[in-house]
């Protein structure tokens, strides 16, 4: 456990830097308001409304990828490691798996599903 | 205690080096980019009176985050207070503790006593970086939900897809150094690129996963989020995008997070392809060259050295981002994406693989 | 007078009446925007990242060009020409004193249409010049941009030189210029386009031949030639879509027709073809004012008439004529015989025309300038239709509108 | 693991874990939700295991987590309220936390003690002993997450292509 | 394609139609009818020996005080012979009223959305008659001669003030 | 040291509080967390058994689960997008796909 002691203080002393940015404008700067001011930013324009609508599924389909290819890396990490341990044999299993998961990548493509929107 | 007490001062050092090197960066980008630019960039900084050489510097590290800190915290009535307040922090205290799993030097002895040059020692080093980029992500994703506004969602979504794309071909471009030198430990990892490839070529990483580090280079910037992957923030399209509602020092905190993780960048580029702190030829009892002469160093100058060069090594690969940021056009959304996918991500799979076969035949 | 009738674009609430599961986001775009420089807005319906409408608005620097030369004598209609295409106020100036010219039924000496030939075409580079530096910056690649920017400024040096002002110039006259040219203007000229020479193609290899930035551009607001003469496109716009329409060439002005050059056109009319036009009339540019540069006569740079032309500065301080023509010419303005002209020329973005009535007082009656910007503006909508949020910047880079010219 | 850092781990645990299903903001609960993986992922360290403390991050925190908020985004889900119409569970509920604790008390009182540090295998924990049984005792159910893997890629995109 | 042929083309395609014809400062002008405009513009388009492909500019002109008041002027191109051409219409002032030609050429419709906006002069089967360089609250048509010329009038308040929801009071 | 049963207690209650949210809450993105926080509860005891017998084998049984869970989440947030871009809702009470 020992080794994360240094994790531990980096984070108390980061989370101490952005504790003291986050606050300091709010310490030192000033504060206006006016009716225009407290629009949001919409190119001057009177706002339309909240941001909060829905917004298209499309960016969904490059999640969906993502988690997968992200369970292959965390897969293969440990198999980087272990490799030489493993050989021949620990090759073809990888391999596979890789094969498998660009099936799934070469679908997602053909399907559209990253196309340009 | 004493254990304790160095683990600290380390880990101080890191903090400290990363948030200074991340103004400093500010201020090589200001001037760099009015080298290449042909301009004369910062020099606004009389702070005593005229004087015969350039300050700018001092104005870069001082008065600007003076500026910044004393603006205006600006939060959109009609956000998310509170997310809205902690989405910076979020994104950067990721990027800050990153830093200390880089190892900057080999061994500084001191009395006898051996201190390892690097804050963190984890067995999962390289682990932990992936761990905390992919952290970082939230702080985007956050600032452009909570701004309520369209272009910081826009900004946000961008943001997030892009770097959620990018973070596989940076995992797998790692991937293929993790095989060629069969560890995670990146102390471990430089000092096996102190041997030397038949007695001359330095076995650094780029020697062995040259595909890996065009695709790491290529990753890491979009990762950090600037030129020609800088489109969640693209000044053009989306005004600021994610930060669009951020003033003050929140806003400092985004942009240095972009710094920071430039610097992760730079870090993990020469630890993994350049040899860390490695300098050819330089054991720890001095240079031994191939040619057969030796040149025996005290062990101080040796770590000086080290130190040295892997702190030059991290800002040249800084200056080399900066260099792209500033000369290349920003890609397209969809070119983006399907750059990520369509080429880096089966790119970074064939080398892992091709490697993973040639130490499968010659080992 | 009847009422407008309502807009046929769909709103929001109309498109999701349509269709309940859509995903429909209407931004707003401009007119405080970084990109939208010459102040403009667009108001997109955006599906993700794509555009399903773009209706584009301008007038937001309507400053009533036209309303306001009807009130002030001919002469001084010039300094508001400038401010019209502000990137290369000479050829407004030109334009206007062109036509105003052919209704009086006069033609200037030799030397005044090389000047003018010569100023006019500087004034394209510099135009073309903050087009593509602009379009460098906003996609990206900032450094290219001012490497653009430094070009143009050894142009605005040159133009100083010669007009004493860097945008806004007034330079031309009715039957005239106002100055000759300064005398080692030649050997300036050339100095700086071998300067420019060697900028132009460091910008070759940076920016037109840069993978990302032809990824950018090509393919992106494509217009076909139909299209782009059903919308009365000119200048660069239609030449990128292969129609070899130059007024230079199809009705000759100030003499235009002695100087050898070519028309560039493009193939595909996309935006990457309207940069590699730009940037080849830039060269264009050059050669023609090589050879104007070579071929100027001496001689006077104005209509000896004094019904025209303010007498020189000596018969004005010496005599009680001169006095009288300068003050009458001064407060009444040039005398113009009723009548109506229509006469164009190539301004930088395009056939920029202007269509002037008199009735004989003085003062124009109605003045009317054809801006060729607007006419790209009007087509930018359809231009956009189903291209990204990111191709709006290059197209209407591309487009080139300056505001001062299309909104008046 | 002494009792110190146990409870200093646990109870925000369990604060946050509530925060999960008792805020009404869905943006909020799966921020909560990430704050519970990684204060798990730091309960893993204590319990050796470092691959896997890193693997909750990675996966869980960083990419199961931001689908989640990509989704509550992209849909725009509003704060609902509290109030349960859904009687009957709610009581089915508190029987069978009811019932869970008291299995839980008997856990507590034959409990043994987890074994001492010392007596754990060097490499307890780390990467090479997680892949090198991985990928040798367990390699049939990797092969088959890969196809798991497959059969999502190309269910969530049929799904979300309509 | 010579001055005189073109008058004598234009006599021989739309007999009786042309109200006055002359040709000045280099300029080919022919007057028609409001009723015939539509059919000529188009035939000046479609008609190979005419081939007016590229409409150049539509504008108005006011002549205050005189009878017929308005003069729309359209001006025409041909790329492929050449030549150019003025075509207008006289209004008055009581029906300031045209056929839209934004179906012959579509820059029409941003050009007639101008004359609408400056003279006031309405085009009937426009797809989106908007004023374009006015705000939607001017009032008047400012190039018309009797909008004075020093005449001010208020910048509105914000168009819509209920879709902001941060406005409550 | 604290004994085993500590973090089979705490995975007990993690277990609980996302029974619980299923049970309590209507929207349907919350149930899914709620889904996801007892996948956690039990990977919590699969960890904390492997370190009580000392054997890799319940680690090794997380990385499975993560995988799974990593699966099911895109196929599950896929259908939610797809339910509510057909329904306009994603109260569960509301929804009644399954029934006819």
């Amino acid at each position: 456990m020992d080794q994360y002691v240094p994790v531990l203080i980096a984070l108390i002393l980061g989370g101490v830097v952005a504790l003291v940015m986050t606050f300091a404008s709010t310490m030192l700067g000033v504060k206006t308001h006016s009716a225009v001011k407290d629009e949001p930013f919409e190119c001057g324009n009177p706002p339309s409304g909240s941001a909060w609508g829905r917004f298209s599924v499309k960016f969904y389909l490059a999640a969906i990828l993502f988690i997968v290819f992200d369970v292959e890396v965390v897969f293969l990490y440990p198999w980087a490691v272990v490799f030489r341990q493993l050989g021949l044999f620990g090759f073809i299993a990888m391999l596979l798996f890789v094969l498998v998961l660009v099936v799934g990548l070469v679908y997602e493509v053909k399907k559209g599903g990253l196309e340009s929107t | 205690m004493i254990d304790f007490l160095i683990t600290f001062s380390l880990t101080v050092l890191m903090i400290l080096m990363v948030l200074n090197l991340g103004g400093l960066l500010l201020w090589v980008e200001r001037k760099g980019s009015a080298v290449l630019q042909d301009r004369i960039g910062a020099n606004r900084a009389a702070v005593l009176g005229k004087l015969p050489f350039n300050l700018g510097i001092v104005n870069t590290l001082v008065a600007d985050p003076i500026k910044l800190f004393t603006k205006e915290d600006f939060v959109p009535p009609g956000a998310d207070k509170l997310l809205h307040t902690l989405a910076p922090a979020i994104g950067l205290v990721p990027l800050l503790i990153t830093f200390i799993v880089i190892p900057f030097g080999d061994v500084l002895i001191i009395g006898g006593r051996e201190i390892t040059l690097q804050a963190a020692n984890l067995n999962i080093g390289i682990l932990y970086v992936l761990a905390m980029v992919s952290l970082s992500v939230y702080g985007v994703v956050l600032g452009g939900w909570a701004s309520n506004n369209r272009w910081a969602l826009l900004g946000g979504i961008r943001g997030s897809a892009q770097m959620i794309s990018y973070e596989i071909p940076l995992g797998l471009a790692l991937i293929g150094v993790v095989l060629a030198f069969g560890s995670l430990d990146l102390q471990e990892i430089t000092r096996a690129q102190g041997a030397l490839i038949g007695g001359w070529i330095p076995a650094w990483g780029i020697v062995y996963q040259p595909v890996a580090f065009l695709i790491f280079l290529a990753a890491g910037i979009a990762e950090s989020k600037r030129i020609p992957f800088d489109l969640p923030e693209a000044e053009s399209e989306l005004i600021s995008g994610y930060f669009t509602e951020y003033s003050g020092a929140k806003q400092a905190m985004f942009m240095l997070g972009d710094f920071v993780e430039a610097i992760i960048v730079a870090g993990l580029i020469t630890t993994l392809f350049f040899g860390g702190w490695q300098v050819p030829f330089l054991l720890r009892d001095g240079f031994h060259f191939p040619w057969g002469g030796t040149l025996a160093l005290p062990s101080l100058l040796v770590t000086l050295l080290q130190v040295g060069s892997f702190t030059l090594k991290v800002l040249f690969f800084c200056w080399l981002q900066i260099m792209i940021r500033w000369t290349l056009p920003r890609f397209r959304y969809d070119q983006l994406i399907s750059l990520g996918w369509k080429i880096l991500l089966p790119l970074a799979l064939a080398n892992v693989m091709l490697t993973a076969l040639i130490i499968l035949l010659f080992e | 007078m009847a009422e407008a009738a309502a807009p046929l674009l769909p709103t929001q609430q109309e498109v999701a009446e349509h269709d309940p599961t859509s995903e429909i986001m209407e931004l707003q775009m401009g007119p405080s925007h970084p990109a939208t420089h010459g102040t403009i807005k667009f108001n997109l319906t955006l599906d993700g990242e794509k555009i399903l409408n773009c209706d584009v608005e301008i007038g937001y620097l309507h400053r009533g060009f036209e309303k306001m030369c009807e009130q002030r004598t001919w002469n001084h209609c010039i300094p508001y020409t400038d401010r019209l295409n502000y990137a290369s106020p000479l050829i407004n100036n030109v334009a206007f004193a062109i036509t105003a010219e052919q209704l009086l039924d006069v033609e200037v000496p030799e030397r005044c249409q090389y000047i003018r030939v010569i100023m006019s075409e500087i004034s394209r580079i510099t135009d073309h010049l903050t087009c593509l530096g602009m379009a460098a910056t906003e996609a990206g690649a900032i450094s290219v941009g001012f490497y653009l920017m430094e070009s143009r400024e050894t142009l605005y040096d040159l133009v100083t030189a010669v007009t004493g002002a860097r945008l806004t110039v007034s330079y031309a006259r009715v039957g005239g210029v106002t100055h000759d040219l300064p005398h080692n203007f030649a050997a300036r000229v050339r100095t700086a386009f071998a300067d420019m020479r060697r900028i132009l193609s460091d910008c070759d290899k940076l920016l037109s031949k840069n993978r990302i930035f032809i990824d950018r551009m090509s393919g992106v607001g494509t217009i076909s030639p139909e299209d782009a003469i059903s919308y009365s496109l000119t200048g660069p716009l239609l030449r990128a879509t292969g129609v070899p329409y130059d007024v230079r060439k199809a009705q000759p002005y100030s003499g235009y027709d002695r100087f050898d050059f070519d028309i560039p056109t493009g193939t595909q009319g996309d935006n990457y073809d309207r940069f590699s036009v730009r940037f080849e009339e830039i060269r264009q540019s050059m050669r023609i004012i090589e050879q104007a540069l070579d071929g100027i006569p001496s001689g006077p740079i104005r209509i000896d008439d004094p019904q025209i032309t303010l007498p020189e500065k000596k018969q004005v301080y010496g005599n009680i004529e001169g006095l009288m023509n300068h003050f009458k010419l001064v407060i009444e303005g040039v005398k113009i015989p009723p009548g109506e002209a229509f006469q164009s020329v190539e301004g930088a973005n395009g056939e920029l025309g202007f269509y002037l009535v008199s009735d004989g007082s003085g003062r124009p009656y109605r003045v009317r300038v054809r801006p060729p910007c607007f006419f790209g503006m009007a087509a930018l909508g359809e231009m956009l239709r189903g291209c990204l949020i990111s191709d709006i910047i290059t197209t209407f880079g591309m487009v080139n509108m300056i505001g001062g010219e299309c909104d008046r | 693991m002494d009792f110190v850092t146990f409870f200093a781990l646990a109870i925000p645990l369990v604060v946050v874990a509530v925060m999960v299903i008792a805020h009404p903001s869905p943006v909020y609960s799966a921020l909560f939700l990430v704050m519970t993986l990684f204060l798990l992922a730091v309960y893993f360290l204590f319990l050796n295991a470092h691959m896997v403390a890193a693997l909750q991050i990675i996966v869980y925190a960083g990419a199961i987590m931001v689908l989640f908020l990509f989704v509550i985004m992209l849909l725009n889900l509003q704060s609902d309220t509290l109030r349960t119409q859904r009687h009957g569970l709610g009581r089915v509920a508190i029987i069978g936390g009811v019932i869970l604790l008291a299995e839980l008390g008997l856990l507590l009182q034959g409990s043994s003690s987890e074994l001492a540090e010392s007596s754990l295998p060097e490499n307890f924990g780390t990467v090479e002993a997680l892949g090198s049984q991985l990928f040798t005792k367990y390699l049939l159910p990797f092969e088959i997450t890969g196809i798991l893997l497959l059969v999502a890629v190309v269910g969530a995109v049929v799904l979300a292509k309509r | 394609m010579a001055e005189a042929d073109i008058f004598s083309h234009i006599e021989t395609a739309f007999p009786g139609t042309i109200q006055e014809q002359h040709s000045s400062h280099g300029n080919d002008t022919i007057v028609i009818d409001r009723g015939d405009l539509l059919t000529v513009l188009s035939q000046l388009k479609e008609h190979p020996d005419f081939a007016f492909n590229l409409l150049l500019d539509i504008t108005g002109v006011d002549f205050f005080g005189k009878e017929p008041r308005f003069e729309v002027v359209y001006h025409l191109h041909s790329l492929t012979h050449n030549h150019r051409l003025r075509v207008k219409v006289r209004l008055t002032e009581e029906s300031a009223e045209l056929p839209s030609a934004a179906s012959v050429w579509k820059s029409a419709n941003w050009l007639e959305r101008e004359v609408w906006d400056m003279f006031g002069i309405t085009f009937t089967d426009h797809p989106d008659l908007r004023r374009i360089l006015m705000y939607e609250e001017f009032r008047g048509h400012p190039l018309c001669k009797d909008y004075p010329v020093n005449k001010r009038q208020p910048l509105v308040e914000e168009r819509d003030p209920i879709t902001n929801p941060w406005h409550k009071g | 040291m604290v004994p085993t049963s500590y973090h089979l207690i705490l995975s007990g209650i993690l277990f609980t509080i996302g029974v619980t949210g299923v049970l309590l809450r209507r929207n349907i993105i919350i149930i899914f967390m709620s889904i996801e926080l007892m996948l956690n509860a039990v990977n919590l005891s699969f960890v904390a058994l492997a370190r009580h017998f000392g054997n890799m084998d319940g680690q090794i049984i997380v990385f499975f689960v993560m995988s799974v869970a990593a699966a099911e989440v895109a196929v599950g947030l896929a259908i939610i997008l797809l339910v509510f871009r057909g329904r306009e809702t994603v109260n569960v009470d509301e929804l009644n796909l399954m029934r006819w």
